[in-house]
């Protein structure tokens, strides 16, 4: 799939222009024989609309080979494009529901003035914050972000304390004792004693000694020397470990939204059954 | 065989002389049950604590010698003369270690008292609750089939919805649809009914109660219908909804009365079939309380207090850097590399590029780090007499590096060589960002490329092609799931709270040495906490000491 | 300088303080005025947009005006915008008033489903290529860490797939052919979990510290750096 | 570490040899059909069973903040929650913290009801058997407001319903009333988002699936039980799906990861022997 549709850029030779426009052809006349956009019986807007999607697919793909001006091309266009979603569903979702309706679409007077009590501040505050274009007025701006960013910081400490300071503190805290409680009964030396016992506390150890390093590690008043030097180490290989990790993890997903591509355009461009 | 049993308590003689040896006499059955009763003085009503006044607790000793499983009725009524008139609620507790206070030790805290009261949790909301409009009753449909509001062919309908009581799942297609009807009727009645009121009350002027009597009830689909009653069936469609908000306000207001409310409790003991009631002089004891509205989460204490003295030290920390300029900061790899990075593209003549991520929101930690180093980097760069490249996603962070680059190349003594252009928002959205950002790079062929801030999915797709151009890449964000891919693919990477330190590295401002300085504090309490505590923790677990209270300090509610 | 500066702080200072108290205050009026915060901030965030479209455009059309490199290209960005905000303001033709119809196809609809959508995904799988020649570049076990990472990496990624579980079986007998994904469990469960655990730690401390900063006003950076 | 053009025209071409392998193991697995058998992982089970032991009629919301660009992964997983939510009678509530979601989520949700109805042939309408509450900008706030008053802060489905007297509604007057909830998330704002405003705050359990990339960002969430359980990425819907007995694409999907996987462990593996081979020449000739 990756192997790129288009191959050149301005400055490459005729040879790679001459490929450029052979694999368009090829591609065109694909999806014109599977699809049949214009026979009777097709439903030509998503017939069409699947020929786009596939040959935008293809010129993204491209770039993986080289640039070139068919990628050009769709970047602008796809910058665009969502620059223009980006402003229709800011009109639909935000504007238009809590600006323009509340004062031109109020089905009385109360609801009207209710709009008014409630949402002229915001307004206006909201235009100040376009003043933040203009080099002589930007500083008006400053008022809503002011506003903004306040009761952002203000509500983030509360909430960073709750979920990431103190759950993450008992959590770090719990799995010691809770072993030991749960495992107090089970007679000593018995495959339930290692497997229940010996096996979470040295689980919880590493999670905690883990911890502990790679707090250290961030640890930036002290240099990093003998003892200290060595417990970084420590942390920097745990951190090390963890990385490893979600890299591994992560493929999986990266590698689904390729599939996810390669079954576009399997079974809705070239149209092969399932 | 039939083993006899005590008419009071119903257990065996034996059990029932055994525990609470009274005589043999059947007729003594109040003095039997009265041992199992709870003890008056201990029966009383509070508010629950830290809600927001939607309920209140009761609470009563349990007996040292209560029967087993014996239940306890809650009787809430809404004045002391309600209990003779039959006006009062009944709520049930069954003895178990549930309904125990020690249950809820966010109620009650942990005192070995707990375990020996009972607690009900009663919200008066659910006992009385406000009145519903009424439904449609079949006269009612009559008349108004009379009254031409409706069509006869409507009027069977309804009626047939109205007498159908079955369950929902149970209704024939046709059935449903009746029912639909009939409810979307009762809503346009209720609103007609409601127009007086509403207009008495001033929420809509007579002209607007005029226009919503003027519009008829019919079913017809928009299509069947002209212009004119299109618009009036929208208009009427949105005044209903902000009817509804206003009753909802109303609602919530009358809620919160019936809560505030005062209300009378009596405790009884249920046992077989007699209930006897806790008692003070001879009658029923009642009991009053009503919910609060608190002003404080208690559960939250430990936040607060870690919020405070956080904050407290960092402030202190920022102070003593201003009056004590230069504490020592650790070096931090990578950051010795941005002269190096900015001086080799000045060397080959290329552009530097300074890359937000693209999560970055002016309000972000991460966000706000990078600014302050790109301000460092710009002013290398100025100084370098080289160009640096900002690429953007978010407006205002645009808006803000801007001035910060322009501020950088002023410092610099060379305002003349800021082009505002160089700094640009090149996409409003994650990916089209990708795509902008990598056709810059790979034409541009930047020396240098420092990677900053609040980065998602894009880290790998910037950095890997930023390292097929052979630039040199410099990296920091505190999203860990992505710094893997920068570890991979860049030079340098800061990891997580490197990022913010960077900033106080290469700026060497006071504020931020002496908030960094704060954290490390921080750091420190966190790691002898997480050590210290497991420890005593665990070896409460095997000595045998109830440390509950410590692990409490931490408990996040 | 009351005006561009100090009012600003106080204000930030203040609301900061009503948010940060509020998170405390289980009485309802705290809940009423965190609803009507939340629908300020939904008005004023709408404009917003206006500063973004502008800065975009701003840029493109310098690029043109100065016919720079590849300024050809720039057209197609107003092609895109402008094409995208004329079918959403026709909205299959009901007007940019009404509700966007739910039964049927719109262009809005067509532009969103054959163009962004299919570039954004393309280019979000075009990450599957990177972390293989990532992987493939920079995967090489130079030293501890580097080889921690590498081992870390591949046993992960090994026991996440079910081939992994053949193989084990393959390997240690059919009674273990669930040697790696628990390898790969365990990896996750300690060191990865540990390390997270600190960084996250870290990370909320330098988060509170700054918010910290920014309600004291001692943080102002995203007030713009210069002043006037 | 400066790079000399010859050394980066290498690079290119080793990329794209690379890239050629991966597009190829990926593309092959589709033309031959095989099959491969694998067990669910514990955290995809604990949140099937907590799900499959709602009764009929509990109200599960579930908040599906993706875009199309993660859809590959998450739509999997949405149509698995949904078609078990439609099996068991419970009832949905569906929303959206991501704009750019919300028209696909419409259609996922739309097409399941469907299809679910043309299997069963019972009726499964919006409003009744499940409700579609579209997007709405606050994220964070917005699950405040939720949890303060649902109907307040949704006083309209997506299709310009009333939720206020909605039958799937009944009984629901904000979060506290919800039986479950699970995210669907490919970033910010997203599952923990939903944890420290919602779950945290107004107490019902969580359960979360995200793309492969953020699941070990929720490890310790699991850890210190605040998420009942996790999917992540396309193994865990594959998981789910098992769990269901309705394999379905991300089942497919399962055969072209492990092969590109291996690929992958393959070429590290590689890249390292020729490491230590260049090691071993260089102490040879330094030896000699």
């Amino acid at each position: 799939m990756s192997e790129p549709e288009t191959r050149t850029d301005g400055k490459t030779p005729a040879l790679e222009m001459g490929a450029l426009a052979l694999l368009v052809v090829v591609f065109l006349i694909v999806s014109l024989v599977r699809l049949q956009p214009f026979s009777p019986t097709a439903d030509t807007a998503s017939a069409i609309g699947i020929i786009v999607a596939a040959g935008l697919t293809f010129v993204m793909y491209s770039f993986l080979y080289r640039d070139n001006p068919l990628f050009k091309i769709a970047e602008n266009l796809y910058v665009g494009v969502t620059l223009g979603y980006g402003a229709i569903m800011t009109w639909r979702l935000s504007l238009m529901p809590e600006v323009y309706d509340p004062f031109f679409n109020s089905p009385t007077w109360g609801a009207f003035w209710n709009s008014a009590l409630h949402r002229t501040v915001p307004i206006i505050l909201g235009v100040l914050l376009v003043t933040r274009l203009s080099r002589k007025y930007g500083w008006l701006s400053r008022y809503s972000y002011a506003l903004m960013i306040g009761w952002g910081s203000g509500l983030a400490i509360p909430l960073t304390v709750h979920s990431y300071i103190l759950q993450q503190l008992s959590s770090a805290i719990a799995p010691f004792h809770e072993t030991v409680a749960h495992a107090a009964a089970v007679p000593i030396f018995s495959q339930a004693w290692f497997f229940e016992l010996v096996l979470p506390a040295l689980g919880a150890v590493v999670v905690m000694i883990g911890t502990v390093a790679v707090l250290f590690y961030f640890f930036f008043s002290v240099e990093h020397k003998r003892v200290g030097g060595a417990i970084s180490r420590l942390g920097i290989f745990f951190l090390m470990v963890c990385f490893g990790a979600s890299f591994g993890y992560t493929v999986m997903g990266r590698m689904s939204l390729l599939i996810g591509r390669v079954q576009f355009l399997l079974y809705e461009w070239l149209k092969i059954p399932k | 065989m039939n083993i006899p049993t005590h008419p009071a308590c119903g257990m065996t003689l034996a059990r029932c002389l055994a525990c609470c040896g009274v005589l043999l006499a059947g007729g003594a059955s109040v003095s039997a049950a009265s041992a199992a009763v709870p003890d008056p003085n201990s029966f009383q009503v509070i508010d629950l604590p830290s809600d927001d006044g939607s309920a209140v607790l009761v609470l009563w000793a349990r007996p040292d010698n209560e029967v087993q499983g014996v239940r306890y009725a809650v009787e809430i009524a809404r004045s002391a003369t309600d209990f003779e008139s039959g006006g009062f609620k009944t709520e049930v507790v069954t003895s178990s270690a549930e309904a125990l206070a020690s249950a809820k030790p966010e109620y009650f805290g942990r005192s070995s008292q707990n375990d020996r009261r009972y607690f009900a949790e009663i919200s008066p909301v659910e006992l009385f609750p406000p009145p519903k409009w009424p439904k449609l009753t079949p006269e009612r449909l009559n008349e108004l089939a009379k009254a031409k509001v409706i069509t006869q062919s409507e009027l069977t309908w309804a009626l047939s919805a109205a007498e159908n009581t079955l369950a929902e799942d149970k209704l024939s297609a046709g059935e449903k649809t009746d029912r639909k009807w009939l409810e979307d009727f009762q809503g346009y009645m209720e609103i007609q009914d409601r127009l007086n009121e509403l207009a008495r009350t001033r929420v809509i002027t007579d002209a607007e109660l005029a226009r919503a009597r003027s519009v008829p009830w019919n079913t017809r689909p928009d299509a069947e219908l002209s212009a004119a009653e299109k618009a009036k069936r929208k208009w009427f469609e949105s005044f209903v909804g902000y009817i509804k908000t206003e009753d909802r306000k109303a609602r919530d207001a009358q809620t919160a009365a019936i809560n505030r409310a005062t209300y009378y409790f009596r405790l009884a003991v249920l046992d077989g079939a007699t209930k006897t009631y806790v008692e003070r002089d001879g009658r029923p004891m009642v009991v009053s309380g009503s919910a609060r509205a608190n002003l404080f989460k208690w559960g939250k204490l430990n936040n607060l207090i870690f919020s405070l003295i956080f904050g407290a030290v960092v402030l202190a920390f920022i102070e003593v850097a201003r009056r004590r300029p230069g504490l020592f900061i650790r070096k931090i790899a990578g950051l010795d590399a941005v002269d190096e990075a900015i001086g080799r593209s000045t060397e080959m003549d290329c552009p530097v590029f300074f890359v937000h991520g693209g999560g970055s929101d002016v309000g972000d930690t991460a966000t706000i780090a990078s600014i302050s180093i790109l301000s460092q980097v710009a002013r290398r760069t100025a100084e370098h007499d080289s160009r640096v490249h900002v690429t953007n996603i978010d407006p205002i962070v645009t808006a803000v590096s801007q001035e910060v680059v322009q501020q950088a190349y002023t410092l610099a003594g060379r305002p003349d060589a800021y082009n505002p252009d160089d700094v640009a928002l090149v996409a409003t959205d994650q990916f089209s960002y990708v795509a902008a950002v990598s056709g810059a790079m790979v034409r541009e062929q930047p020396g240098a490329i420092f990677f900053m801030g609040y980065f998602n999915a894009e880290s790998l797709l910037l950095a890997e092609t930023g390292a097929s151009t052979g630039a040199i890449q410099v990296a920091g964000t505190d999203q860990y799931i992505q710094l893997p891919f920068f570890i991979t693919t860049c030079d340098y990477t800061l990891i997580g709270e490197e990022l913010y330190a960077a900033s106080a590295y290469l700026s060497r401002d006071p504020r931020l040495l002496g908030s960094l300085r704060g954290q490390d504090v921080g750091k420190a309490f966190l790691m002898i906490t997480i050590f210290g505590v497991s420890v005593a923790m665990t070896a409460a677990v095997v000595v045998g000491w109830d440390f509950t209270w410590l692990m409490d300090l931490f408990i996040a509610r | 300088m009351v005006y561009k500066r100090l009012i600003p702080l106080l204000l930030v200072f203040v609301i900061g303080l009503l948010g940060f108290v509020q998170e405390f205050v289980p009485h309802p009026l705290s809940g009423q005025f965190r609803e009507e915060m939340t629908m300020w901030f939904r008005v004023i965030g709408g404009f917003a947009l206006f500063i973004g479209a502008y800065s975009l455009l701003h840029m493109h059309v310098a690029r043109i005006r100065r016919r720079m490199a590849g300024w050809g290209y720039s057209v197609f960005v107003f092609l895109g915008a402008a094409v995208m905000i004329a079918v959403g303001l026709h909205n299959g033709g009901l007007g940019p008033l009404a509700a966007e119809p739910q039964d049927r196809m719109t262009w809005f609809k067509w532009g969103y489903e054959n163009i962004q959508v299919p570039c954004s995904a393309t280019i979000f799988s075009i990450l599957a290529f990177f972390m293989a020649s990532a992987a493939f570049r920079t995967f090489r076990a130079r030293n501890v860490g580097a080889a921690l990472l590498l081992g870390a990496a591949v046993i992960v990624m090994f026991g996440r797939v079910p081939v992994s579980e053949a193989v084990g079986g393959w390997l240690f007998g059919v009674g273990h052919s669930g040697v790696f994904p628990r390898a790969a469990d365990a990896i996750m469960e300690y060191p990865n979990l540990a390390a997270q655990r600190g960084i996250m730690l870290g990370v909320s401390l330098g988060v509170i510290s700054q918010a910290v900063r920014i309600l004291f006003g001692i943080e102002r950076s995203y007030l713009g750096g210069s002043d006037e | 570490m400066t790079r000399s053009p010859a050394d980066l025209l290498r690079l290119r071409r080793t990329r794209h040899v690379i890239y050629l392998l991966v597009a190829a193991v990926v593309v092959l697995p589709y033309l031959f059909q095989l099959s491969m058998p694998f067990k669910p992982s514990s955290w995809a089970e604990k949140l099937y069973h907590r799900v499959d032991s709602l009764k009929s009629g509990s109200h599960v919301l579930l908040s599906f903040d993706y875009d199309p660009a993660s859809s590959a992964e998450l739509n999997p997983m949405a149509q698995a929650l949904l078609r078990h939510c439609f099996a068991k009678g419970l009832v949905p509530i569906v929303m959206t913290h991501w704009v750019t979601g919300v028209s696909q989520v419409e259609k996922l949700l739309r097409d399941t009801a469907e299809e679910v109805q043309k299997q069963t042939g019972k009726p499964v309408e919006s409003g009744k058997d499940y409700v579609f509450l579209g997007f709405k900008p606050g994220t964070s706030n917005l699950v405040l407001n939720m949890g303060e008053n649902l109907k307040a802060a949704f006083d309209k489905d997506f299709y310009k319903q009333p939720t206020e007297s909605m039958p799937a509604l009944t009984g629901v007057q904000s979060l506290k009333n919800i039986d479950m909830a699970v995210d669907l998330a490919a970033g910010t704002p997203g599952v923990e988002m939903w944890i420290v405003y919602g779950s945290d705050r107004f107490h019902f359990p969580l359960g979360a699936g995200t793309t492969a990339v953020q699941a070990p960002q929720l490890y310790p969430f699991i850890k210190s039980n605040q998420l009942v359980g996790l999917l992540g990425g396309l193994r865990g819907a594959a998981d789910y799906e098992q769990l269901l007995k309705k394999p379905a694409d991300a089942t497919r999907g399962m055969l072209a990861q492990s092969w590109t996987h291996t690929l992958l462990v393959i070429l590290i593996i590689g890249a390292n022997l020729r490491l230590l081979a260049g090691l071993f020449r260089r102490k040879r000739t330094r030896d000699a």
